[in-house]
């Protein structure tokens, strides 16, 4: 598999630091996976939405698709003994790891074989085994968090770094301040990774922050703005962030992107913005698209066999859905484990706790 | 004629902003977004956005400037999108607004509400599921008002936002669609419901239940079904946590003889361990049974739907803890 | 032998990092300065800069910080200069560390310990005297222990160090410096005890007192006092709040037929309610007298010195409370 | 009087603005009061250290010696529609802002006559119709708190500004970068002051924070540095901080200061910096020195008249505290009072709930 070689969307953008160059190297095999994963991805999210409109996922669901790249391009960068800690937007995090299909499905129904078992739901995400530490509900916690992780690898040596992915919104969040203080007092191997799509919720950017450059909010933190929707210039990135991180601790990466999705289930998505802006985004940035583009000026495959790619990922989500609907609801029993790892014994109670009540062990 | 509760607590609000220029609301999407839960429709487009402000999500600081503002003697509404997150913020509800009338000596008063959905809500896991009605109501200096029907709703937070001391209004989400029947008196914008007094929503005299914001309808609900068998409920709705109103609910066990308490929350330290305190401190030779407590399960709560069911009362769970106070044989009861 | 509740802190950690490389220790001032209140007195020394790591005054960051360290598999003890200040992080206590396991069915455990002086110490004022038992305590996925002596500070900080669960230790800032006699099994480097099981300090027939942490020794001393005027009191050190230990609180009750519940906490939800809550449940025929309830007062902690006296239980406060349960004539337990 | 022009003693330094200048407008009438205010703060400190050791105050107690010029300045620039709020380290900036040795003393004795009525103690102080918020105990609450006084002035329309003080260990508390993105959002006369003592508790200023550049850390809003034993130079500084912030929003002001005695009565001060680096402050650099000397030089008062008013101070200390102890302790029905400020006729507890209760009004 020859090496291929490709300018990034636009240049990198570096706020204390002297950003890496546009030139990537790539290969038949990696477009064409990243094609793939993506496309898996987006009709995976797709095929979420359409679940939640019949009523089988509750609560709230996240959907990713428009920022498949970020996640594409980081795993392209990295091994798994890095670590990855994201927001409650995580299905495709989690596929990113090495998660299935089924167990995506199988949580946002609440199902036995989600990846927590059913016990989690959308939000709730993990596969410690590939380093992906979750699936946080709180705006920001995750910061901090992954900076615990990259705690812990220095601790131990191991020579692996975390990416903490956080939204545009949460980056004014303090908690982020306070560890990424830490972090550079204390050299850890962090990587804060803003997606910044744009929006919090129904906020534009600029109405939530006096400055939403965040690639330089950590001040005396290097930055980097990169073109979240090319998965190349994210690699180029990502790989650039890790080394820097393992030799000088704190960095952060602006990834510059777009959610196509409202910002959960029962936002439209379309009050705070124009659809002409989301039509554009589509048109002129699509990740898979621009794969899709390279892939095609570089012949490595035909349009047809791109399509048939598609058609063959729609099938497997299809099926990875009819699976995941016939795993069964958690046990009742279920209710009680997992509160801790070690229950002594101790009762604990359900609503009636006269009828209700299990033995900790 | 019926409300919603959530027209109750955005006429409720909308009338106190327009009788007094100190009131103004802050909060993530409160604005331009009409309110994550859509509480505060319209007001941005009538008061404008000095008086309606939307935040980043910052919790702690936007918590620490509305309570600075209450020092400074305005009148600030908060809204939480959840109380789940008014843990970032928990210091300044507690440290910066509960204490400094006492620490001042009355120098420096807070008149502040906190509002937003709190406890259970359907299928929004572990993080986004906990009541703190237990954690804030046993706080001197704080309020802790919980509203069940759209009066409630409508009076308690008009009451709230009136109160010269912080506050904090616990509402329920799943309750915001539900309608309920409103007179003309509760519609009038002079209505205020006075805090620290509990209602009586249902008479009855064999047992009493206490509950509060979404557990009122449940209680009522099993009422139903066991006066059908034979059992007169008396159901209370506690309406304001701290100060809790000891007396209605002492009278009404001095009466009734049992009493269940019911709530969402975890059960250690909860509402209905105050309640059994409070009665036993004070009605103990009346109870002809011991307290029966239904409270949320004592784990995080799952998302599984049936897991989730397990995890917060039902109303099977109600019915059967009252027919176990009346029929089952106390020895207690029998010798006297 | 006698050491005092300092030492054994110190010495325990030591141990345990001693024996576990895993294990280390962050906070303001724990190295360098060697601890505000001396704790980690000479670990710098011993483990150098990578595990006894002084933080800069970010709770909510190094809090979070430590959550995370614990579930790449480390076992930090993240102390808080007191635990007024954890307020800040107590969104990572409750929703980083107390549910994960559970939300993750399981893949992510927390083995960490959060530890500092809790509740009032002298003449410190309301912000920084508050009692934090009853919150961590109702929370599914904590385990919080409260220990009064040197044993217990020892014997519980050692196994809240080698627990694979996030525990919550509440130490006592007026208890550091007081000695306790040890013998050499808790001198041992392998003394552990276990979580979850109180301790009967002082055996007792005719009343039972539940405590923790500094109100064990008032209840001590008050036991003394009230056993030369005949009443035999039993005096329960509750060492853990969660899980309580409700089999040795009920059996003791069952044995008295009279409870006293002592706290330095506000008394709304509070530890009280909720032994009176379990008593009532379990044993309610076993009760000869309606549960008496010994808590702080309902205000913020005042700094005059009169004032705050009033505002925390004294010893006479027990001895009356014991002789109403004791000597009160009581309708029930008359016509039994 | 005549007006007296002086150089502060170093130019300041800016961030995002262009500095005022070093030449400072005074008077004799002004210099003198600075000399007898600060050497007023200087011996009721002082005089509460001895107060301390001889058990008449409890607890925590947070002495400002060394810190005077930063109050005085403060005071001299602004009026008492602008606010003040700081944290614990509170006597002076109480006296300050017009309040009195006797309410201090008595306040640090848990007496009626104190300042909040005996039931605050030494970090609760107050005077709330000079604009004075307190007298903070959780380290970085003062600065959202400050806000949003800035925030009320500012929908009042009351063209007035607050100053919010907080120290070198604070300023990497996340709710300051919360409140101060806030602050600019929404164009707050909010002036953060860092007093920079170069120490919170034991922890020298870089071991805490990785850019120890405090006047900088507000990114996106200006900052200036400024001596802060120079009273003159804190006075203009902070005229020249209320101007920007009444026309233009936040601004942060580092005043690079010095705390004699240690963190609190606990703390000797002396194990984590060394004698050298405390008494050279002293000899070099002390606020009421740098005064006394400007006096002489200037010919405003002799040396004499000066030691004068120095006994004087001394005289009206003693006589304070004098009255102070004569002030009993609080009733004990003040334990049940200002809970709330409307308490409905509802029941309160003591320890012995039956035996101690009240009914708050
Ligand atoms: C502390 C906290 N406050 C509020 C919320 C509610 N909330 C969930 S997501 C969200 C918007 C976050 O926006 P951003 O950080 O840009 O991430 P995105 O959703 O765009 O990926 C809000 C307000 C929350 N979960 N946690
Ligand atoms: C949130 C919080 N954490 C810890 C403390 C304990 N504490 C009180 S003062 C202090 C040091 C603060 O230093 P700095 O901000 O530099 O102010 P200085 O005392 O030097 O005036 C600490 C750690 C506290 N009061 N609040
Ligand atoms: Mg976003
Ligand atoms: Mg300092």
């Amino acid at each position: 598999d020859s090496i291929i070689t490709v300018e990034t969307s636009i240049p990198f953008t570096g706020h204390n630091i002297e950003p890496p160059s546009r030139t990537v190297e790539t290969s038949s095999f990696e477009l064409l996976t990243f094609f793939k994963d993506m496309a898996t991805m987006r009709r995976m999210e797709i095929a979420a939405d359409s679940l939640y409109k019949s009523k089988l996922i509750r609560g709230f669901c996240h959907l990713y698709d428009g920022q498949e790249a970020v996640s594409i391009g980081m795993e392209a960068a990295i091994t798994r003994k890095d670590c990855i800690i994201t927001a409650y937007r995580d299905h495709c995090i989690y596929l990113g790891r090495g998660g299935t299909l089924v167990e995506t499905f199988a949580e946002l129904m609440g199902r036995q074989a989600g990846c927590s078992k059913g016990k989690g739901g959308s939000m709730h995400f993990y596969k410690k085994e590939n380093g992906f530490y979750g699936g946080h509900g709180i705006v920001g916690a995750q910061v901090p968090l992954g900076c615990g992780l990259a705690f812990g690898q220095k601790y131990n040596k191991d020579e692996a770094v975390t990416f903490m992915m956080y939204g545009d919104g949460a980056a004014n969040q303090g908690q982020l301040f306070e560890a990424l203080n830490m972090s550079a007092l204390w050299d850890l191997p962090a990587i804060l990774v803003c997606e910044n799509n744009h929006y919090g919720m129904g906020t534009a950017e600029w109405r939530a922050a006096k400055s939403a450059a965040y690639y330089k909010r950590g001040d005396y933190v290097p930055g980097l703005k990169v073109d979240g929707m090319d998965a190349l210039a994210v690699k180029q990135a990502c790989k650039f962030a890790k080394e820097h991180a393992l030799k000088n601790g704190p960095i952060i990466l602006e990834m510059d992107t777009y959610r196509y999705h409202g910002h959960s289930m029962s936002d439209p998505g379309s009050t705070y913005r124009t659809r002409d802006e989301i039509s554009g985004v589509r048109q002129e940035r699509d990740p898979i698209e621009r794969i899709r583009k390279l892939v095609l000026s570089h012949e490595l495959a035909t349009e047809k066999e791109l399509k048939d790619i598609e058609k063959e990922i729609r099938k497997e989500v299809d099926e990875a859905i009819a699976k995941a609907k016939e795993s069964p609801m958690p046990e009742p029993s279920e209710l009680f484990t997992n509160v801790y790892v070690k229950g002594f014994g101790t009762e604990s109670f359900g609503a009636d706790r006269k009828e209700v009540r299990a033995v900790l062990l | 004629k019926e409300m919603t509760v959530r027209d109750a607590l955005n006429s409720a609000l909308d009338e106190e902003m327009s009788a007094d220029p100190k009131v103004f609301i802050m909060g993530e999407e409160v604005g331009e977004y009409q309110g994550a839960y859509k509480i505060t429709k319209g007001l941005l487009d009538k008061y404008g956005p000095e008086r309606v402000r939307d935040t980043p999500i910052t919790e702690a600081g936007f918590t620490g400037i509305g309570v600075g503002a209450a020092y400074y003697g305005l009148k600030p509404v908060v809204e939480f999108m959840t109380f789940n997150f008014s843990m970032q913020a928990i210091d300044h509800i507690i440290n910066s607004a509960a204490k400094s009338n006492y620490m001042s000596a009355g120098q420096i008063s807070v008149p502040i509400v906190f509002r937003g959905p709190n406890g259970a809500a359907a299928g929004v896991g572990a993080q986004h599921s906990q009541c703190y009605a237990s954690w804030y109501a046993s706080v001197p200096g704080l309020k802790v008002l919980t509203p069940y029907s759209s009066e409630d709703a409508r009076g308690l937070l008009k009451a709230a936002i009136r109160d010269p001391d912080p506050v904090v209004f616990l509402e329920n989400e799943l309750l915001y669609g539900e309608s309920f029947p409103v007179s003309a008196e509760i519609l009038d914008s002079s209505f205020c419901l006075p805090i620290g007094k509990a209602k009586i929503e249902r008479e009855g005299k064999d047992v009493t239940i206490t509950a509060f914001s979404k557990m009122v309808g449940y209680a009522l609900q099993a009422a139903e079904i066991l006066s059908k068998e034979g059992i007169s409920v008396e159901v209370i709705n506690l309406r304001s946590i701290r100060p809790l109103d000891r007396a209605a609910i002492n009278a009404s066990v001095r009466k009734t003889n049992r009493l269940v308490t019911l709530e969402e929350g975890f059960p250690q330290h909860g509402v209905g361990a105050e309640i059994c305190a409070s009665v036993v401190e004070e009605s103990f030779a009346y109870l002809d049974a011991p307290v029966e407590r239904i409270a949320g399960a004592d784990v995080p709560m799952p998302y599984a739907a049936n897991l989730e069911r397990m995890a917060v009362p039902q109303i099977e769970d109600i019915v059967r803890a009252v027919k176990r106070v009346c029929y089952r044989s106390v020895p207690l009861a029998a010798t006297a």
